[in-house]
């Protein structure tokens, strides 16, 4: 239980940081595209796929919405929801046996 | 957390602890206690009288080897429940009994818990559930894969509220409906399909429910181990005439199976009589061969249950009445009366006008004709 | 923020007495009245709809329901009992009691409250106005595709349960947000979590799996809506759509559903067995992680619902065991409250028999549970009366029995008055016997191979001694309720008055005077152990009690017992809140203009696009009105003078 | 977290935990909204590729298109944090250029659905057609409603800083609408790569 956490930090990230991160995304968005265009890397696109919009979802919750410096309270209450959502997903999927 | 108190302290009567006067708001009464006692009694003797096995739809009178297992399964968790009911019920009284107030009692000692009672009262229902789960596995397993052995296949289709009961080629691509003729202990695999919506085919003594699901096909086995004839009922709640969606299965000797099927595919003897003769000129001449067939004549209708052999059937109505001239004749004269709902006074011509009503004769004849088909 | 109301259309309201005053309360005591009495009259309306079904069912081959009627009768039952009973009755709860019990003066979002109570008020009508137009929804409170298609459900009536069940849903989640704030973020210094009363930690569970498992019925109820009205195919066979989709949905939310029924609950009796065995709870911290590991496992056996669909030996072994897991923490509470009452001087009061009743009830539901959890015997009890009967020892002699506790242990702190105990225990004893006798001979009837949901059987399947048998017996619990109706109504004035704290209490909402002054606490308490208020008055363990509210001006109150009729939020509560500077949230329009324009919405859907933008309009301009109101008057206190 | 300058005065609720409670209602909200977003795309996966009739996604869906539009919400985020940054640095003017931005950001991205829509319709997808239709355009749709929702609400925003509603202190409110605003965009990741690349590709 991490409830009673500590108060939020102030070292926000500078608008700089801010930046930086839109760089990123806007890589990774391209390499999503590129890699999408590559016939030949076929066989890994679902892995590819899985963790570069992964890191995309990761880095917007952590420096955009401030879970990196935020009370861990917020952090657990949304990782708990995208956790039960994302087990729901593979649950049904494993149900209608479209993964097994 | 206060779980430091030791089990003796844990367990001693409250009255034995500190004494001193204390005011309570609510008086209380005595002489509850019998009272409560018959109550929890009250079920346990209810419970001896209703284990009889003769309903016909019991599920104590499994009669077929899916039924057996899932039985025996029952009574397994049904012995340990009763054991865990009676022990947990009991202790519950007891404290309850044991350490109302007494008059000038102190506050009790306050025990805030006991970390050796809570890992064993953990550990106890993990045991028995452990106990129970290992039987439940195996007959999952046990009844929902179909034994290898060769087996008569037949398609069973729900409709809104009767059904149908396709066999396979070498049974003639057979068609009949809601009463489903199996020989005696032989394994029956049954594919479960749905015309419309959500049904679920039940024979309480030969097996338990599986549904049928439009668009996905289902697969059950039964096996009858002895001949007789089993009443089933559609489980799943499918609109207005779900009461009445019931059915028959009859196990009978393989030989008699056989002659069944063939007869099934013989066309129907001529007529009789000369009601008889006028019955299957009006079932031409009234429409009832667009939906029905009877194997051998002009009746190729499929929208409603298959005829072939009607006579021979022991219900009328989807295994609702007993198949008498009355209760024919009463089904002909006002289906919604008998089932509400049901699609033949929907749709049949002479149900939906009025002007066009059968007339008591043509109703005797049509009995007289369907009754002539076995 | 500047003050405003919408300037020349809306006067901030000011008056804290008479009917609009209940209108525009954000007062959670308040609420919760309204919640408890709506909710009530649902419980009145849900038993009707049960006693028209068990008269029609007493003997074989009866007509005295229609089939039609019989279907619509039973898809209500479930839906009001669950949705507009249970679930309120707890809302009822969590909304007097939860300020009080953490020490706080209201919720974190008082308007939402309002709202929350609203919406649900709304939405019911909404459900239950389908009577009048055209026939109510009929397709059972769990309304399996692909029956509740156009196709196959013509009328209005499942369009009406879609919607209605969407603006409840928006109700529940608006209170379980607000719990989940409030509990987190307003209890008193020294109140750690885990020195919440357990009916606090309990509704918190509960809100977490509403704002979790609501959104999933959302979707559900959206895609059939679409179904229904735009023509897609989400449950539409012909084009490739799976039925077992929304069973798969509809459960995913179901089963966490029924611990939002029975956790609160579990949190009352988890009060009242301690306040009258006169000992702390057994195993507080057990108790509380059982609550939250029922709420987690609640997620892990949603298709033990669907044994017999056909999901394959592997799914149902799986579900099976998540299943068989469950009695596991259920075991371990009940072994605790058993825990409680042993060494304890136990007073049977009506609220401690009926907790006691639930703990019996409540085994015996436990125990039928597990033999659902066994896949193989259960496709013999699937969609039988066994199932009913099992529901019925979960939901009655479980959820109902604690919320009956709940109401005659909590009652005089609502009122200020005791419910009468002689016609308290005659409630329950004919409650508890009436149960019973309804619900015991349907275990028999299941096992019989009687289906649910038939409105008629015929006399040769043997069905009709114990169908005779269960209707008697829900005769025997319409007089227990009746029985306490006579008791209400004669204690609501005339009963015993009640002083602050009457049972001898623990929790910090003993502390005050009954009924609490608007503003809850003069000042707030410091909590320095779990039975807080024990603490203070024996001083067992922990600091004396200093700054605590026994120390408060208003003690005098309860220490002179009875405050006669003082109505809640009198006027001189306003005055003495702005005495105290106590800043009480001010009385809004917006949220019932809000709930209101939701529910024209959704009638909206069903009749006319015209209605459907009115609705939405009003909802939307409300919640502007709403986000520029400040939330206390600022002329400095409520009264506006 | 209540980014209070060291000379101005936050007139924050005194609460058990230091967090606010709007801050902990919207963190809720969309844990919440995770489920109701997680149940569509869901359903989406179950029925991928089980239309029985065309067109599916690698018939109709353009990813070239959709790239500039994903890169068009990505871009609103970043121009989200830095009105947010804005305000809480007592900026207003340069607030509302940003949030200005954000929401014209969130329009277009607004205008490319409603392109995207249309061009569907026309090429024959519609949410009648088949189940890729129902499930496409029911996540997607509800995705087009939250941005919609949520330029409404940056709009306001903008508005009330006219008003001389929006101050430093209240960097708050920004926040609350940035978080939501940043929400939408993840689940707008999601989606681009299970609905689009993910479908299109598998």
């Amino acid at each position: 239980m991490s409830l009673h956490s500590q108060p939020p930090e102030h070292a926000h990230p500078t608008p700089l940081t801010y930046a930086k991160v839109a760089i990123v995304l806007a890589l990774v968005t391209a390499v999503e595209v590129a890699i999408f265009y590559m016939e030949s890397l076929r066989p890994i696109f679902l892995p590819a796929f899985i963790v570069l919009s992964a890191v995309k979802f990761t880095l917007v919750a952590m420096f955009y919405m401030h879970l990196r410096f935020d009370s861990r309270l917020f952090s657990g209450l949304f990782v708990g929801g995208l956790l039960l959502a994302a087990s729901v997903i593979i649950a049904l999927l494993a149900l209608f046996q479209i993964i097994v | 957390m206060n779980l430091h108190q030791s089990d003796e302290t844990a367990l001693r009567p409250a009255w034995r602890s500190r004494v001193s006067p204390s005011k309570d708001p609510m008086s209380h009464q005595n002489g509850r206690r019998y009272l409560s006692l018959l109550l929890f009694l009250f079920p346990l003797l209810a419970l001896l009288l209703a284990c009889t096995p003769s309903h016909p739809q019991s599920t104590f009178d499994a009669l077929g080897d899916v039924a057996q297992k899932q039985l025996l399964l029952f009574r397994v968790i049904f012995w340990a429940a009763v054991f865990v009911f009676v022990v947990v019920e009991a202790i519950l009284l007891y404290s309850v009994i044991r350490f109302r107030r007494r008059p000038n009692q102190a506050h009790p000692v306050p025990i805030h818990g006991n970390s050796r009672l809570e890992w064993a009262w953990t550990l106890a229902p993990a045991i028995v559930l452990a106990v129970i789960a290992v039987p439940t596995v195996r007959y999952v397993f046990e009844t929902g894969n179909v034994p290898e052995n060769e087996a008569l296949r037949i398609k069973v289709i729900g409709h809104q509220w009767w059904w149908e009961f396709r066999y396979p080629q070498e049974y003639g691509n057979v068609v009949t409906a809601n009463e489903l003729r199996i020989p005696v202990g032989q394994v029956v695999v049954l594919t479960l399909e749905s015309k419309d919506v959500i049904h679920s085919f039940w024979i309480p003594k030969l097996a338990g429910k599986v549904d049928l699901i439009p668009n996905r096909t289902n697969i059950m086995w039964i096996r009858a181990e002895s001949e007789g004839e089993f009443y089933g009922q559609c489980a799943e709640f499918c609109g207005i005439a779900h009461a009445k969606m019931r059915f028959r299965v009859k196990a009978e000797a393989s030989e008699s199976f056989e002659a069944w099927v063939k007869a099934m595919k013989a066309p129907p003897p001529p007529p009789g009589s000369d009601a008889e003769a006028e019955g299957a000129r009006l079932f031409t001449q009234k429409g009832c061969i667009a939906c029905h067939k009877i194997e051998g004549t002009a009746a190729v209708g499929i929208l409603g249950p298959n005829l072939t052999l009607f006579a021979s059937r022991s219900t009328v109505g989807a295994g609702i009445l007993d198949n008498t001239e009355y209760n024919v004749a009463r089904w002909l004269r006002d289906p919604d009366e008998v089932k509400r709902g049901n699609l033949m006074a929907a749709l049949a011509p002479f149900y939906r006008d009025p002007t066009m009503r059968l007339k008591e004769g043509e109703i005797e004849a049509l009995v007289a004709y369907l009754h002539s088909l076995q | 923020m500047a003050a405003l109301t919408v300037p020349g259309v809306l006067r901030r309201p000011a008056s804290y007495t008479g009917l609009w005053s209940w209108v525009t309360t954000v007062d959670h005591k308040r609420i919760g009245v309204l919640y408890g009495v709506t909710a009530f009259i649902y419980l009145l309306l849900g038993g009707t709809e049960a006693f028209l079904m068990r008269l029609q069912l007493a003997r074989p081959d009866q007509s005295l329901v229609s089939p039609e009627a019989f279907n619509q009768l039973f898809t209500m039952h479930g839906t009001t009992m669950v949705f507009l009973v249970v679930m309120p009755l707890g809302a009822a709860f969590f909304n007097f009691m939860i300020p009080l019990m953490i020490g706080a003066r209201d919720v974190a979002f008082p308007r939402l409250n309002a709202f929350s109570y609203w919406c649900f008020l709304g939405g019911s009508l909404l459900l239950n106005s389908s009577w009048f137009l055209g026939g109510a929804p009929n397709a059972g409170w769990f309304s399996y595709a692909n029956l509740t298609s156009k196709a196959f459900n013509p009328g209005h009536g499942i369009d009406f349960w879609i919607l209605g069940l969407m603006v409840l849903g928006v109700a529940s989640m608006a209170a379980a947000f607000n719990f989940i704030v409030t509990i987190v973020n307003m209890r008193a210094p020294g109140m750690t979590l885990m020195r919440m009363p357990v009916f606090v930690w309990m509704t918190l569970v509960t809100s977490f799996l509403m704002i979790l498992a609501f959104p999933v019925i959302t979707v559900a109820l959206i895609e059939l809506m679409f179904d229904r009205m735009f023509g897609t195919n989400f449950f539409n066979p012909a084009a490739g759509g799976q039925p077992i989709l929304w069973q798969h949905l509809f459960w995913l939310f179901g089963h966490p559903e029924v611990y939002i029924l029975i956790l609160p609950a579990m949190g009352i009796v988890s009060e009242i067995l301690p306040t009258f065995s006169g000992k702390p709870l057994f195993g507080y911290p057990v108790v509380v992680f059982s609550g939250i590991a029922i709420g987690f496992l609640g997620w892990a056996v949603w298709s033990h619902h669907m044994f017999t669909v056909g999901l394959g030996p592997v799914a149902n072994s799986v579900f099976a065991l998540t299943t068989m897991t469950i009695a596991v923490p259920t075991g371990v509470k009940i072994f605790n409250w058993i825990g409680t009452l042993w060494g304890g001087s136990v007073r049977l009061t009506t609220p401690m028999l009926f907790a006691i009743g639930f703990i019996a009830m409540f085994i015996i539901g436990g125990l039928s549970g597990v033999m659902h959890a066994a896949a193989p015997s259960d496709a013999q009890q699937q969609d039988t009366y066994f199932v009913v009967a099992h529901i019925h020892y979960v939901l009655f002699g479980g959820a109902i029995f604690a919320l009956f506790g709940g109401i005659y242990y909590w009652f005089p702190k609502v009122t200020g008055h005791l419910l009468g105990e002689g016609l308290g225990k005659l409630n329950f004893w004919l409650m508890i016997i009436g149960m019973n006798t309804a619900f015991f001979p349907m275990h028999f009837l299941g096992l019989d191979g009687m289906p649910r949901r038939i409105y008629t059987y015929s006399g040769e399947m043997g069905w009709g001694l114990w169908n005779f048998v269960s209707t008697v017996g829900v005769g025997i619990v319409i007089l227990g309720v009746l029985v306490f109706l006579w008791n209400f109504f004669s204690s609501l004035r005339r009963g015993r008055p009640s002083g602050g704290d009457p049972w001898d209490g623990r929790t910090l909402e003993w502390s005050m005077p009954s009924p609490p002054p608007l503003y809850n606490f003069a000042a707030i308490p410091r909590v320095n152990s779990r039975d807080a208020y024990w603490e203070q008055k024996r001083g067992e363990v922990g600091d004396p009690p200093t700054n605590s509210p026994r120390s408060n001006s208003h003690n005098e109150h309860s220490s002179n017992g009875p405050i006669g009729r003082r109505p809640q939020g009198s006027y001189s509560d306003v005055a003495e809140a702005a005495r105290l500077s106590i800043h009480l949230p001010g009385l809004s329009y917006f949220p019932i203009l809000v709930a209101i324009g939701l529910t024209l919405a959704g009638f909206g859907l069903i009749y006319n696009l015209g209605l459907l933008f009115a609705g939405a309009a009003l909802a939307v301009l409300s919640i502007y009105g709403w986000a520029l109101e400040p939330v206390s008057d600022p002329a400095g206190h409520p009264l506006g003078h | 977290m209540e980014h209070a300058p060291a000379t101005g005065h936050v007139a924050i609720e005194e609460t058990t935990t230091g967090l606010s409670h709007r801050k902990l209602l919207i963190w809720a909200f969309l844990a919440s909204e995770c489920m109701f977003f997680g149940s569509l795309i869901a359903t989406l996966l179950v029925y991928h590729g089980k239309s029985l009739s065309g067109p599916g996604p690698k018939e109709i869906l353009d990813i070239p298109v959709t790239s500039v539009s994903t890169f068009v919400l990505l871009l609103s985020s970043l121009m989200m944090v830095m009105a947010y940054s804005a305000i809480t640095r007592g900026r207003v003017k340069a607030f509302r250029i940003w949030i200005m931005c954000t929401a014209i950001l969130g329009a277009t991205f607004l205008g490319f659905q409603a392109f995207e829509f249309r061009h569907f319709a026309l090429e024959g997808l519609t949410p009648r057609t088949n189940l890729f239709g129902s499930t496409f355009f029911t996540l997607t749709g509800f995705h087009g409603a939250h941005v919609t929702v949520g330029v409404i609400w940056l709009l306001s925003l903008f508005g009330y800083s006219f008003r001389g509603d929006l101050t430093r202190e209240s960097g708050l409110s920004v926040d609350l609408a940035a978080l939501y605003w940043h929400f939408v965009d993840i689940v707008w990741i999601v989606i681009f790569t299970v609905v689009y690349l993910i479908g299109v590709a598998l």
